[in-house]
């Protein structure tokens, strides 16, 4: 992981509640590797006290983009800056999904709720250029949360979108979407990000039909980088159950290592 | 060029800076930001005898200017450090002090008797004052008797210096220290975090999932700064200060105030950097002002 | 439409937003700002039987989103205030409580029976708990036995309702509002400030000019509302919870948490306005959670 | 006292460690007088938490300036503020210099040091209009402390400089520059603003050559409207002294009523 305390937003672009920065960090973009994340240093006074945590939504050479949806004080700050400005981020954080040359040729599905999208556009396309047939899944309340359907569709990515207020493409949650579209295309594998409920649906279909899925998770982080053992999520490895520190070993998981809580 | 090395008597630090227990993970894990040789030492996150599961989550809340924890001392126990992280801490040239815990006295007597037989640990701080293990917030720091009986018992069967941790969560912070101090400890420490809870206005429940947790950061500044001034003004052992501090200046404070070292705790999470930074401001200070030894200021509060 | 009363059984307020000592003058400094006949009610600042002089400046020293303050209750006295500001207060429609203070049990006493006698007031807060009079910050509220004897003494000598504020500066906040409730109380109000300190590293002299005094705002809110929370559960008088209030989500803590209504003090400072914007958002709050009548969610806080 | 939450910095002006906004507040324009001052909220955030004194630096029909320093965490907050953005004011508060008209064709000293300036400069206005030849001692440590000796120059009023460090006009201290001037011309009256020692001084000059003058006071202030006692200062009126709020009573008091403390 890299301190880079004054990486330039390069470039903005906002929607009602979304914004997406694109940030200047060689050293960040040289290593990073989809599903990990980069923690933010809102403004230097201590309120908000902590580092926000936003995914990596896409690599350039010099650059990272992230995409993040105004929830709170700290995102309602930095979403309040403009290009130029500077900010003190670290990363690459944590461990990703797992990119495995074995999908080649396959068909893998990326579901992504509101500001899950995040880290599954950069996903897909190093999967896409690992030659799988990248099929996404973005769901919303309503069509003001599919800020980036257009991006991700002139990527040329098979895009499947639902609405729960019907306002664009399919109505209902993207979970009934995937229920239908999977009735006639099994995935070889399925990845995930997104509201808790969404994730755990989508963990029971995956055991169900036994589709692997990797999931990734969130939870308050004090850190970002081990130190504080805040970001525990309750995991399964080597048959043990543990609080597991999700800015270490995950954020992502499989199906077989969430315990889901309720 | 200022000296910054502080002696503590029993111990001493090549300068008064010193990452707190439970921010900085083993002590390895900031390597990655941080040459670990530059800090005044490291003091682990807190040691049970046996492995601890911790708390579930959530175990963090940010509030205003602070922080809300719940780990619940989760952590890999005495034998499982002492095999895997202890090794690795000796290659590194600073002062390593354990942050011990215990479920009863004699825990804490294990914990200590275990480690004492390895290299490469200094001193222990008892932490005789996590507020977010048991429910209620209840620890031994709350009581003087209670605090006299464990230092005195650890202190038999510990080869190495002991610094007992306060809690802030008393009326008289001055009567429990002057007890650790009659119980033979070498060095106080405090202010460990105040018993604090948030709730979720929409669910109606408790943010934390232990209900209660231990509150950190800037926003107790100004109330352990008044605590440590107490006891440094009571007690004839070495007082290290903490709370708050982000800054140099709130560094100062505490040394002012009459602490011969202070302790960095929260700041660690948001600026992994924090320690580095204060020793380097610290440095400037002194040369601004023409303070040959930093421990020139120490306890230099004029009422 | 929400019904925003609470009663108190002692005592009837139109909403639970009440204007806590010290933060709103006599009253009458924010009219200029606030029509006072909105608010749930008034503390008035703290009067001891005659005027006192207060503490030399500085009084004030801002932290890390909190406020140190030694004003040292300057103040006009019974006498002034009563053919003064009463009068013009009984104008206003909504409750006037007195906060009162004492050197000593007697004077609690005197303040009480003299005021007892004057129309307009409805209850009386004993500051018992007020950190910054004498230099060590020790006062009545630290001690069960004190607070038990002075609540017995005055309630005696009241014709009117009393409220025992507690100082958040204990061990064992459950304890004192155990002894306020034994010694007759009809309410319990907490939390008063945190006694802290700051110090200019510059001057090396403390930033107050009493060295020590209370801590209030944000900063201090996830401690006084946990000692909120514990004294709620273990009383069966009504709570007033108050600590770092400044906004409806704040306050919907504390009475989620049991307090029967709250105090804001510290938020008049910054936003004269602020009790009426809090009023104004728990009506928003409870007509969106289709409440009824905001004493629903007293307590409700699911563990 | 008025509440202008949304207040519009219409313009703003900076050098090195100054600032200068002018801000549109009708209503507080209109009732403002010279030595009254506004309290700003900083930020909507708890941090920093109380708002920040600034003394009324001018007065237009629709707008008030203020001209202010930056010194610590609220100024430099403020002073990152472009115009357009909106202000949470409140004010006028507190009574000002007291202007009577028996100045008329008398000459009046305004000492100013550093930001000090910043209430004599509207004080200057209307002491002219009222008819009193106005002199403006303005100091500063150097050249760049006398942002606005063009601004006084170009309003014609006769203005002397004084630098600590000689890099523009006097050199010295601006009261030893008063002590200069006064051998030749005893003023009317003198308004002082600036640093404790520098007003210390002058209330000496004051009563030990008896010529009248006011001082406007400066202390941390908790709310700027009289409610919490924060801001007193040690005054003696009707032969009583105590301690008053200079929010409120002040923040301009006479050379007779103010005990200055070491
Ligand atoms: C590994 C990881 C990657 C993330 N990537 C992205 C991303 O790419 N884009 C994006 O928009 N967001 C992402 N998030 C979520 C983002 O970090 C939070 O939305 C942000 O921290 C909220 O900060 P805030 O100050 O605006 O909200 P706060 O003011 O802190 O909180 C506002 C409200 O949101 C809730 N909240 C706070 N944090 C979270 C959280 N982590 N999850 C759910 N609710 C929360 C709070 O409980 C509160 O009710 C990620 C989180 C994690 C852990
Ligand atoms: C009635 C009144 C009118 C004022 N008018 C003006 C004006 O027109 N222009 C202007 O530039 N300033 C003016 N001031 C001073 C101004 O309010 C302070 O400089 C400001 O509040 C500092 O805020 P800060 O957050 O930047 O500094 P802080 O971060 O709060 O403090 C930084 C440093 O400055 C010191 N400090 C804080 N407040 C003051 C103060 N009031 N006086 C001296 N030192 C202080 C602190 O002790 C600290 O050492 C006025 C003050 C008063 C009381
Ligand atoms: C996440 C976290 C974990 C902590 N764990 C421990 C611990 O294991 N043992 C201990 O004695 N104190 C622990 N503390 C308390 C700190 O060491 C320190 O006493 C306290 O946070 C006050 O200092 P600060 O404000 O600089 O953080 C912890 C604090 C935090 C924030
Ligand atoms: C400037 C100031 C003056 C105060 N004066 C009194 C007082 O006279 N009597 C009293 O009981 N409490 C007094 N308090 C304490 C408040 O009433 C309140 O208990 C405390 O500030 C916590 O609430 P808050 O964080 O909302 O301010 C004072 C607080 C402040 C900031
Ligand atoms: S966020 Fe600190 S350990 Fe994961
Ligand atoms: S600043 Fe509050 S009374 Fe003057």
């Amino acid at each position: 992981m890299i301190k880079e305390p004054q990486s330039r937003i390069a470039r903005k672009e906002s929607w009602n509640d979304y914004c997406l920065f694109s940030i200047e960090s060689p050293r960040i973009a040289q290593h990073a590797r989809p599903g990990q994340f980069i923690m933010i240093r809102v403004n230097p006074h201590p309120y908000p006290l902590l580092r926000r945590p936003f995914s990596i939504h896409s690599r350039a050479k010099n650059t990272i983009e992230i995409f993040f949806q105004r929830i709170g004080v700290g995102t309602t700050l930095l979403a309040q800056k403009e290009a130029d400005a500077l900010l003190d981020i670290l990363g690459p954080s944590g461990n990703g999904f797992s990119l495995n040359t074995g999908l080649k040729g396959k068909t893998v599905f990326l579901i992504g709720g509101g500001r899950g999208i995040a880290p599954l556009f950069f996903l897909a396309q190093e999967l896409a250029s690992l030659g799988a047939f990248v099929n996404i899944f973005y769901g919303g309340k309503s069509i003001s949360d599919l800020c980036l359907k257009e991006k991700l569709e002139k990527k040329g990515f098979n895009l499947f979108c639902s609405t729960e207020d019907g306002s664009f493409g399919f109505k209902g949650l993207v979970t009934e979407l995937l229920d239908e579209k999977i009735k006639n295309l099994i995935p070889e594998k399925m990845f995930v990000c997104g509201p808790e409920e969404m994730m755990k649906k989508i963990a029971y279909i995956s055991s169900d039909k036994n589709i692997p899925a990797e999931f990734s998770l969130e939870s308050t982080m004090g850190c970002g980088f081990g130190a504080c053992w805040g970001c525990v999520r309750r995991i399964k490895r080597d048959n043990a159950e543990s609080w597991l520190k999700i800015c270490e070993e995950g954020p992502v998981f499989s199906t077989e290592e969430i315990i889901w809580q309720l | 060029m200022t000296d910054l090395g502080i002696d503590l008597g029993f111990l001493k630090l090549k300068n008064p800076v010193i990452a707190a227990s439970g921010t900085f993970g083993y002590g390895l894990e900031l390597a990655q930001f941080v040459d670990l040789n530059q800090l005044g030492g490291i003091v682990i996150k807190g040691l049970y005898f046996h492995p601890r599961p911790g708390n579930p989550p959530p175990r963090l809340v940010e509030t205003s200017c602070g922080l809300i924890n719940a780990i619940g001392l989760q952590g890999i126990g005495v034998k499982k450090f002492s095999e895997e992280i202890l090794p690795q801490l000796k290659k590194i040239n600073t002062v390593i002090i354990v942050n011990v815990c215990g479920e009863n006295e004699q825990e804490y007597a294990s914990v200590v008797d275990f480690l004492s037989k390895k290299e490469g640990i200094k001193a222990f701080e008892l932490n005789i004052s996590c507020p977010n293990v048991e429910k209620k917030g209840l620890c031994p720091a709350l009581d003087p008797d209670a605090t006299f009986s464990i230092v005195r018992l650890v202190k038999k069967s510990s080869r190495l210096p002991i610094i007992t941790k306060l809690s802030p969560n008393v009326t008289n912070i001055e009567e429990i220290a002057l007890s650790a101090q009659e119980g033979g400890s070498d060095g106080i420490s405090l202010t460990n975090t105040f018993l604090a809870m948030a709730v979720d206005v929409e669910t109606r429940k408790p943010k934390l999932a232990n209900v209660f947790g231990g509150l950190s950061g800037p926003a107790i500044k100004p109330i352990a700064l008044r605590m440590v001034y107490q006891v440094a003004n009571r007690v004839n052992i070495p007082v290290i200060g903490m709370g708050g501090i982000f800054s140099s200046e709130d560094a100062l404070e505490f040394m002012i105030a009459g602490a011969k070292a202070v302790q960095v705790g929260t700041a660690n999470l948001i600026d992994p950097e924090a320690t580095l930074k204060i020793i380097k401001e610290l440095r400037d200070y002194c040369e601004k002002n023409e303070i040959k030894m930093i421990e020139e200021i120490i306890g230099t509060l004029e009422i």
